[in-house]
């Protein structure tokens, strides 16, 4: 037997196969409930209660229907009754229940928690209808839904062990070898007949990217999200691959500010720093091509989304150095600029560092490991500048404003408030999801704010992208990057 | 009074007169191996002179190939010239290396002379080489650099911790054969104090096989910086290094091979150098 | 040259015809290690080689063998073996016979065998080599073990069977020796070369050997070349000798003819130079003057000319061919332009001492307090036995000595009886077990560093390898200068070089030697350095630790004249060890013989030798061949 | 034998004591707690908090470190902080397979450096003996990863004749598992291989030269006996000591062909475990690799003990 062609799978027919997902970082069993870097299996072996559309349109899954109440302080779902758990038990509305509180917990460190304290309080009907009342109309009520995965409540300690995840999806969960990565397979009582196609998912990790790189070259991996820009160069070229962009990116780069520190507090200097850096350069260098320069931290995908935000600052050395000389900001001492040692980190910071230097900022990187940096970014002492990822932008708008640190209007890293912002913020967040110019425009006095205060400057938006075998149908990312394969199959 | 002995001494002819390190040094092992190290080390100390771009610069053209644009060598993935990210990458490996092996060298041998002093002093030492040995050393050098932050520190730590059990041992070892050697007790008998016995007269004798020890370590060096980039926890950026221009380069091995052959011919004539360097002092040593 | 065969009885076994070996230096320069040797063994024939140190009988013998070092190669000249030029053999049939037509012992029992095997699998080994050319018989391996049984029974060892199953360290230099005949004789050559095979035993233990391999010779019949410096041994068991000097043969003919009236000068020096156990105590011993020749250089005339007494201008220009001389019928050669001329047999060989013996002892007993005084001293090693259980080796166990100013104290015994540990006793440089030192009356056992530091000054040490106990890393000047550093007041540097160039002197050696390394000098300069480092501190006492064991016989003539000398002006009292009662005798005033870490008899010198009371002493001096048998040169 | 170890066995006692107190410590001293790491970058103060509470970290240290060491000498690894699972599974399975690839490049460094130095000791060829040198100084000189990131590249991308990473375990199939591990077992052993070679090369030179091999020569003893029935066994001694140091090269080298090979083992747990600040995994797996690191050197000392008589009844 060869390893090389057993694990290039042989066969195409739609039904059954076996399926390598190439991952870079290992399933981690401790957060389960957190937006991780790495959360394909969840949808895997779990459901949401909707699933997003291409335009934010929430589709039904688990929940068949909903209905807000008028004044938007409550919602009434429809669940499923035809859905079991791997291990046979009925899924029912306590499930919901359960899942909403698990995440309320601050030991769960669930991003959305916050909205989902919001929701006050649960009211029954029968075992598949559920009422969520609510503190107030919250915006990003279906963030949550479509975050929220419904786990087993019997048995969540062997989950958050990463011994036995008991969900009601699609496949299985065999085994999980730390370090290898987690088998999966076919879950013949799947709620949706005839689905799934592939008998089996393997994640396999591969924490180096020259290691993914070749797995997925070499045949071994089919399926990978974690190739960065860089690395996708050898494999455009290759007629078996398909590399697929999402509209909806995962993450953005940013330089933040701390507006405690000197010279941050300037909002001149700021600004300047968002016209001195070459968004471009940024993309093409640093991100391999897959991404979008953009000043907004809105993906394309986003509601929020407008042409003119994304260029709202453009690379312009010499807007920088006027409005630095206007701000008399002394530019005699180096800048601190701090970022997280990984790769791609580094290569932003030091596009950074060498642009701003162009425009007269002389900056100073300082790498920490990530451990460190995160310790640092929420204790608010990072220095005075920093590179760095964020999420969160490509759900609903206010999810980022209330979500996503980097942002929060009552507390962030760079110690910005100000009321104009924390008024723009609720006004996105306290009320009903909606479309509509309305909510455009509250959306935009969002972005007003963040493009105006530069504490956030935001550089490109990185490419979702999919490195898929020619032969794999049909697998798709949601919103949160939770993997979907309920449709996939191998050709 | 004895008739004074006036006749000629058997000296051995030729290479009996000179120092055993001299005559190492002219072999044409060594000379090959002098010549590489030479080259390469001339080529991080006049790395000024030698390139004409400035090692962080970033001229927007990224990954160009070698002769475009007045890029000897080709751009790296920011535009940066790889010409002179390499001389001043071996500049930075130098700096590093030439501070941190001697370093754990003299550690080390002050440690292994501090065990010669006393039995129980022997016995705290030898453990705490072991526990340095035990510790896995690229683990140890995440460590380092979690407590130190990144920079050229850890490095710098890592290589030196790494050096000094290497050399304490080697020496402790040495000095256990030679206090017994006649001339020790020779001396001891003469009337030297045990200091200078140690320093003065045992440790020049230890010494061949920490001169050898001296150029593989130097090597080892070089791949414990390269290692520690490799893993992204080396020197800080943007600042080159022969370690992390060779980690950068790896991701366009296939599209764009000129990034890292400049580093890998590097560290291997380096590498391939000191070993010559190490095996001719070796043979010398041992005649 | 042709060589005059006689009226031989039988063919030569082995032929050795104009034999010349070079040996490439490491500078690439040629050294010419053997030049011209010719050489004769019949079977059944005992034939000795002697020389000095470096005189080629080593490179002569591995030649016959074609087992040089790497550097080294056969330049000229056959070696017939039965007509079969062994020269111009391949490998593989060099193989069969090496071992089994030719045998070959080497010197240094502790290190020729092999540590890791034990002595079962050696012999083994040696005989599944020749397992095919020979009988069927050593194919199987039973019956080669029961073979190695009976060749260790052969060479006297104990209990064969069970002891086929020890490694080698785990027996004595003796019995090692003894395995060694034995896996020489193992498939029974025609001929065993020993090269050296007692230097390394004591006295008594080579004793046996020798006695063996007459035996074994006389049994067998297998043909000897023994290879040696003692020519006490080679008067006891070789028919004929050849003497060899700087890479050629320079004398050639029956034993007792050769050392009973030596026809070449160096043969006659070389015997002058060997202490005799018959001499009374403080006998003048005579040593050839100068060093041997270096051999990387051409030789112009006579090698040994530069030292002979009687060269004259042919000497220096024209080699001597090795003729017959004298036209007796017997085979006698010699090369020399003047054999047996000028007065060589008339070299004052022996000149008493102005010394009288024990002078000096009735000095100090007028004075009261010994020099030196020990009384029980003991000194143990931690050691473990077998079983783990702790098993002290006792060193030195109970020993009382005294030692007046002015004398000499001769320590002999067999290796490892704890001399050389009572000697660093002596000097502290161990301390002692138990006991009590004193110096001059005070009490000196546990000194403070202070008094260790007046206590240096006034006994100390010559070591016995003129080769180790040399920092290799440091001048000659330095070495003998690092006392006087430790001593105090010779902080200025121009002194103390004026002190060592003085310390230098006084020993024999030029004051310009101070700026070389040890490496640079022979073994007899080398252990002249150690001798100005002991007397740099002006001691009272100097203990010397087998100073002249490491030496060949004429260079230790002359230091043993150098220590007497020095002994004499500086009136220094002597601790002598060495395991050569013969050595002993001529420098000791007294004699103290030790055995098992005892003094088992002490005495004055001449007493002890010519009427020992202990049996061990009587043994030791029973094992002490004389180089001339009684009847010489009839 | 039995003695000899117990002799050894107390200062190895005292290694792994004093281990145990600079793993505690250094983690102490890595900024950054598991609590923040573990919370994530969004993370507020509240839900660390909670964390940290939970993970019993707000304690003194002296308090943790006694119930860690408490914990273990009861055999109980505990949970794990930051990937969650228990210690003892993530550990166990990380091991296994860098005892695989660490006796995979043993096996592989001791074949390859028992070649290199048997021929360049002894092969009569001098281009033979050139060859041997230039593998030899070609194995020191190119840096491990870069053979590592080389050999997937040709073999296992280019001609897909060896998979490029990953590992389907031994147990489940042994066949296909060793297609896995040879490239990174050779990877890891190439340079300890060099090393091993080069010495045993000058060990068989110094056996070479010693007079025993004198003695046999002269018994008619071949050549190819010479070499291994009488110098190899006195070469070896030393070798295998060093091969015990080799064997502490290869596990702390495991960390980056673990990286580069994909290859599961407790190099990347420390290293995923170091970053998310995962006190008990790191904790144990360092004093695991400290244990075997001690036991390999005691085993080193029995084997050269078993291969040097005069050593044995000391
Ligand atoms: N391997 C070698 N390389 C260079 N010169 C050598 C070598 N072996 C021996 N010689 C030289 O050849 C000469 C003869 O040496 P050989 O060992 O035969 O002397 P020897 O008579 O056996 O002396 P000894 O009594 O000390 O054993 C000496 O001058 C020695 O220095
Ligand atoms: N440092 C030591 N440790 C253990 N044992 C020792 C030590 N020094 C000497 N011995 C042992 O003590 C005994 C006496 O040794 P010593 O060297 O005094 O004998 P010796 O009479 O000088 O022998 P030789 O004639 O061989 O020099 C020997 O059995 C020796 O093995
Ligand atoms: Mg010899
Ligand atoms: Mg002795």
């Amino acid at each position: 037997r060869s390893a090389v062609s057993v694990a290039a799978g042989e066969g195409g027919a739609r039904r059954g196969g076996s399926l390598t997902v190439g991952i870079h970082v290992d399933f981690t069993p401790a957060l389960l409930f957190t937006q991780s870097d790495q959360a394909l299996q969840q949808r895997l072996i779990y459901n949401t209660l909707i699933r997003y559309d291409e335009k934010l349109r929430p589709q039904p899954e688990l929940a068949r229907s909903w209905q807000y109440a008028d004044d938007g302080r409550s919602i009434t779902l429809k669940l499923r009754d035809d859905v079991t758990f791997h291990d046979g038990r009925a899924f029912t509305a306590d499930d919901v229940i359960f899942a909403v509180e698990n995440l309320r917990k601050p030991e769960r460190s669930a991003q959305l928690a916050s909205t989902a304290r919001a929701v006050t309080g649960f009211q029954k009907r029968g075992e598949h209808e559920l009422v969520l009342k609510l503190a107030h109309p919250v915006a990003n009520l279906f963030d949550l839904f479509e975050f929220m995965i419904i786990t087993d409540r019997h048995t969540l300690d062997d989950a958050l062990k990463g011994r036995r995840l008991n969900g009601t999806g699609p496949f299985r969960f065999d085994r999980w070898r730390p370090g290898t990565g987690v088998r999966l397979s076919r879950n013949d009582r799947y709620w949706i007949p005839d689905r799934p196609y592939l008998d089996s998912v393997e994640l396999r990790v591969y924490s180096h990217p020259d290691a993914l790189l070749s797995a997925l070259r070499s045949g071994q991996a089919q399926l990978s999200y974690g190739v960065s820009g860089k690395h996708l160069a050898p494999l455009k070229a290759a007629p078996n691959f398909r590399i697929k962009r999402y509209d909806t990116g995962s993450g953005a780069a940013y330089v933040g500010a701390s507006v405690g520190t000197k010279p941050s507090d300037d909002k001149s200097f700021r600004q300047a720093v968002a016209w001195a850096v070459d968004r471009e350069r940024v993309v093409q260098q640093a991100l391999g091509g897959y991404g979008l320069p953009s000043a907004a931290p809105w993906p394309r995908s986003s509601p929020a989304h407008t042409e003119a935000d994304r260029i709202h600052y453009t690379h312009d050395p010499g807007k920088a150095r006027a409005l630095l000389k206007s701000s008399g900001v002394s530019t005699r001492t180096r800048v601190p600029l701090g970022h997280p040692s990984q790769p791609l980190h580094t290569a932003i910071a030091e596009i950074v560092q060498y642009d701003l230097e162009q425009a007269g900022i002389r900056t100073e990187l300082q790498p920490h490991d990530s451990a460190t940096f995160q310790k640092k970014l929420i204790s608010g002492t990072m220095p005075a500048l920093w590179v760095n990822l964020h999420g969160f932008a490509q759900v609903h708008p206010a999810t980022l404003a209330v979500s996503a640190y980097p942002f929060n209007e009552a507390k962030n890293t760079s110690g910005f408030r100000s009321k104009a912002y924390t008024d723009a913020v609720r006004a996105a967040w306290q009320q009903r999801d909606a479309d509509g110019p309305a909510a455009h425009a509250r959306y935009q006095r969002v972005s007003d704010q963040l493009l105006e205060e530069a504490f956030i400057i935001d550089l490109a938006i990185q490419d979702q992208v999919e490195v898929a075998a020619a032969r794999l149908r049909g697998a798709t990312l949601n919103k949160f990057s939770y993997l979907s394969l309920d449709h996939a199959y191998l050709a | 009074m004895t008739s004074t002995v006036s006749s000629a001494p058997a000296v051995r002819r030729g290479t009996a007169a000179r120092h055993p390190y001299l005559a190492a040094l002219t072999t044409t092992r060594a000379r090959i191996g002098l010549v590489l190290v030479g080259a390469v080390v001339l080529a991080g100390l006049l790395a000024p002179l030698l390139s004409s771009h400035a090692p962080t610069a970033q001229s927007g053209r990224a990954l160009v190939p070698p002769g475009t644009g007045g890029h000897l060598l080709g751009t790296d993935d920011l535009g940066r010239d790889l010409l002179s990210r390499l001389l001043y990458g071996i500049r930075t490996d130098l700096e590093v290396i030439a501070l941190a092996v001697p370093i754990g060298a003299l550690l080390g041998c002050a440690f292994a002379l501090l065990a010669a002093v006393h039995p129980v002093l022997d016995t705290v030492v030898q453990r705490a080489f072991d526990l340095v040995l035990a510790f896995p050393g690229l683990i140890l050098a995440l460590a380092v650099t979690a407590i130190l932050g990144p920079g050229r520190l850890p490095v710098i730590v890592v290589i030196t911790l790494a050096e000094i059990p290497v050399f304490g041992r080697q020496l402790r070892a040495g000095i256990l054969v030679q206090r017994e050697r006649d001339y020790a007790v020779a001396a001891r008998v003469g009337g030297t104090r045990r200091a200078r016995l140690l320093i003065r007269h045992i440790l020049p004798n230890c010494a061949d096989p920490l001169v050898v020890q001296l150029a593989v370590s130097l090597t080892v060096a070089v791949f414990l910086e390269g290692a520690m980039s490799f893993l992204g926890v080396g020197v800080r950026p943007p600042e080159p290094t022969l370690g992390n221009s060779l980690s950068q380069a790896l991701p366009y091995l296939s599209q764009a091979p000129y990034f890292a052959a400049g580093p890998l011919l590097i560290v291997t004539l380096l590498v391939l150098g000191l070993s010559l360097l190490s095996e001719a002092l070796n043979r010398e040593t041992r005649r | 040259m042709t060589a005059t065969t006689p009226a031989s009885l039988e063919p030569a076994l082995l032929e050795v015809r104009g034999l010349g070996v070079d040996f490439t230096a490491p500078d690439g320069s040629p050294v010419h290690g053997v030049r011209g040797v010719d050489l004769t063994l019949r079977r059944g024939e005992t034939v000795a080689v002697v020389g000095e140190s470096g005189s080629g009988k080593s490179t002569t013998a591995l030649a016959l063998m074609r087992m040089l070092p790497g550097n080294g190669r056969i330049v000229s000249g056959s070696v017939r073996l039965d007509r079969t030029d062994l020269t111009t053999l391949g490998e593989d049939e060099l193989r069969t016979v090496r071992g089994a037509r030719i045998g070959m012992i080497f010197q240094d029992p502790m290190t020729s065998l092999n540590p890791v095997l034990t002595i079962g699998r050696q012999l083994d080994e040696v005989l599944r080599a020749h397992a095919r050319e020979h009988d069927a018989g050593h194919r199987d391996r039973r019956a080669r073990r029961r073979r190695a049984q009976e060749l260790l029974e052969l060479v006297g060892i104990p209990d064969p069977a069970r002891r086929l199953d020890d490694h080698p360290h785990q027996f004595s230099g003796g019995q090692r020796q003894r395995i060694l005949i034995a896996m020489a004789l193992a498939n029974e050559p025609d001929v065993l070369i020993a090269d050296e095979p007692t230097t390394a035993l004591d006295a008594t233990v080579q004793e046996q050997i020798l006695q063996l391999l007459a035996e074994l010779n006389e049994k067998t019949g297998t043909a000897l070349l023994l290879i040696t410096h003692n020519l006490g041994v080679v008067a006891r068991s070789c028919d004929r000798v050849l003497v060899m000097y700087g890479g050629t043969v320079v004398e050639d003919g029956a034993t007792a003819d050769v050392l009973g009236s030596p026809r070449h000068p160096y043969s006659a020096g070389l015997l002058a130079a060997v202490p005799r156990l018959s001499s009374p105590s403080g006998t003048r011993l005579y040593g050839i003057p100068g060093s041997p020749p270096d051999l990387s250089l051409p030789v112009v005339g006579c090698a040994f000319a530069a030292r002979c007494p009687s060269a004259d201008a042919e000497c220096g220009t024209v080699p001597p061919p090795l003729v017959a001389d004298g036209g007796a019928a017997d085979v006698r050669r010699v090369a020399c332009h003047h054999p047996g001329g000028s007065g060589v047999t008339e070299v004052p060989r022996r000149v008493p001492s102005e010394v009288p013996v024990g002078a000096a002892r009735t000095d100090t007993v007028d004075g009261g307090a010994p020099l030196l005084e020990a009384t029980g001293l003991r000194k143990e090693f931690g050691r473990r036995a077998r079983g783990g259980r702790r098993d002290p080796l006792v060193a030195v166990d109970g020993v009382d000595l005294r030692l007046d100013a002015g004398e000499t104290l001769g320590i002999v015994g067999e290796s490892g009886s704890g001399k050389s540990t009572l000697a660093r006793i002596l000097v502290h440089a161990h301390p002692a077990d138990a006991g009590v030192l004193k110096l001059r009356g005070s009490d000196v056992t546990r000194p403070s560093r202070a008094a260790l530091r007046a206590l240096r000054q006034e006994v100390q040490m010559v070591f016995q390898d003129p080769y180790a106990s040399l920092n290799p890393r440091m001048t000659a000047g330095r070495i003998i200068a690092e006392p006087l550093l430790a001593r105090g007041g010779f902080e200025d540097r121009a002194a103390r070089r004026r002190r060592v160039g003085e310390l230098l002197t006084q020993v024999g050696l030029d004051p310009s030697a101070a700026d070389r390394r040890p490496r640079a000098f022979s073994g007899g300069q080398r252990q002249r350095i150690g001798i100005a480092r002991a007397l740099a501190p002006e001691p009272s006492v100097l203990v010397c630790d087998e100073p002249v064991a490491a030496l060949d016989v004429s260079v230790q003539a002359q230091i043993i004249n150098l220590l007497t000398d020095l002994q004499r002006e500086l009136g220094l009292a002597l601790v002598f060890i060495a395991h050569d009662l013969a050595v002993v005798r001529q420098v000791s005033h007294r004699i103290a013989v030790m055995r098992h870490g005892r003094f088992v008899e002490t005495g004055r010198a001449d007493d002890l030798c010519d009427s020992p009371r202990e049996p061990y002493t009587r043994a030791l001096l029973a094992a002490a061949p004389e180089p001339v048998r009684v009847p010489a040169a009839a | 034998m039995g003695r000899y170890l117990l002799k050894r066995i107390p200062s190895a006692l005292v290694v792994l004591v004093i281990a145990s107190v600079v793993v505690f410590g250094i983690l102490r001293l890595v900024p950054g707690d598991a609590a923040t790491a573990l919370a994530g970058p969004d993370a507020s103060e509240e839900s660390v908090a909670a964390i940290r509470r939970q993970l019993g970290l707000d304690q003194a240290l002296a308090v943790q470190y006694v119930h860690w060491i408490g914990d273990l000498l009861r055999g109980d690894l505990g949970p794990s902080y930051a990937v969650g699972g228990e210690v003892a599974d993530l550990i166990g399975e990380g091991f296994g397979a860098t005892v695989e690839l660490t006796l995979g490049a043993l096996l592989l460094t001791i074949a390859i450096g028992l070649a290199l130095g048997v021929l360049g000791a002894t092969s009569r060829r001098r281009s033979v003996r050139g060859v041997v040198q230039a593998l030899t100084t070609g194995a020191l000189a190119v840096p491990p990863f870069v053979t590592g990131v080389l050999l997937v590249l040709v073999l296992a991308v280019g001609f897909a004749v060896l998979p490029s990473g990953g590992r389907v375990g031994l147990f489940e199939a042994p066949d296909l598992e060793l297609q896995y591990l040879l490239l990174p077992a050779l990877c890891l052993a190439l340079p300890s291989a060099a090393v091993v070679g080069r010495y045993l090369k000058d060990s068989l030179q110094q056996a070479f030269s010693e007079d025993y091999i004198r003695t046999a020569t002269a018994a008619g003893v071949s050549r190819r006996r010479l070499l291994w029935r009488h110098a190899l066994p006195n070469a070896l001694p030393p070798v295998v000591t060093l091969i015990g140091m080799q064997t502490g090269q290869l596990l702390g080298g495991a960390v980056l062909v673990e990286a580069i090979f994909a290859w599961p083992g407790l190099g990347q747990l420390a290293e995923t475990g170091l970053t998310a600040r995962d006190y008990p995994v790191v904790q144990d797996l360092l004093l695991l690799l400290v244990t075997v690191f001690v036991l390999v050197q005691l085993l080193t000392d029995v084997v050269h003990a078993w291969l040097d008589p005069r050593i044995r009844w000391e």
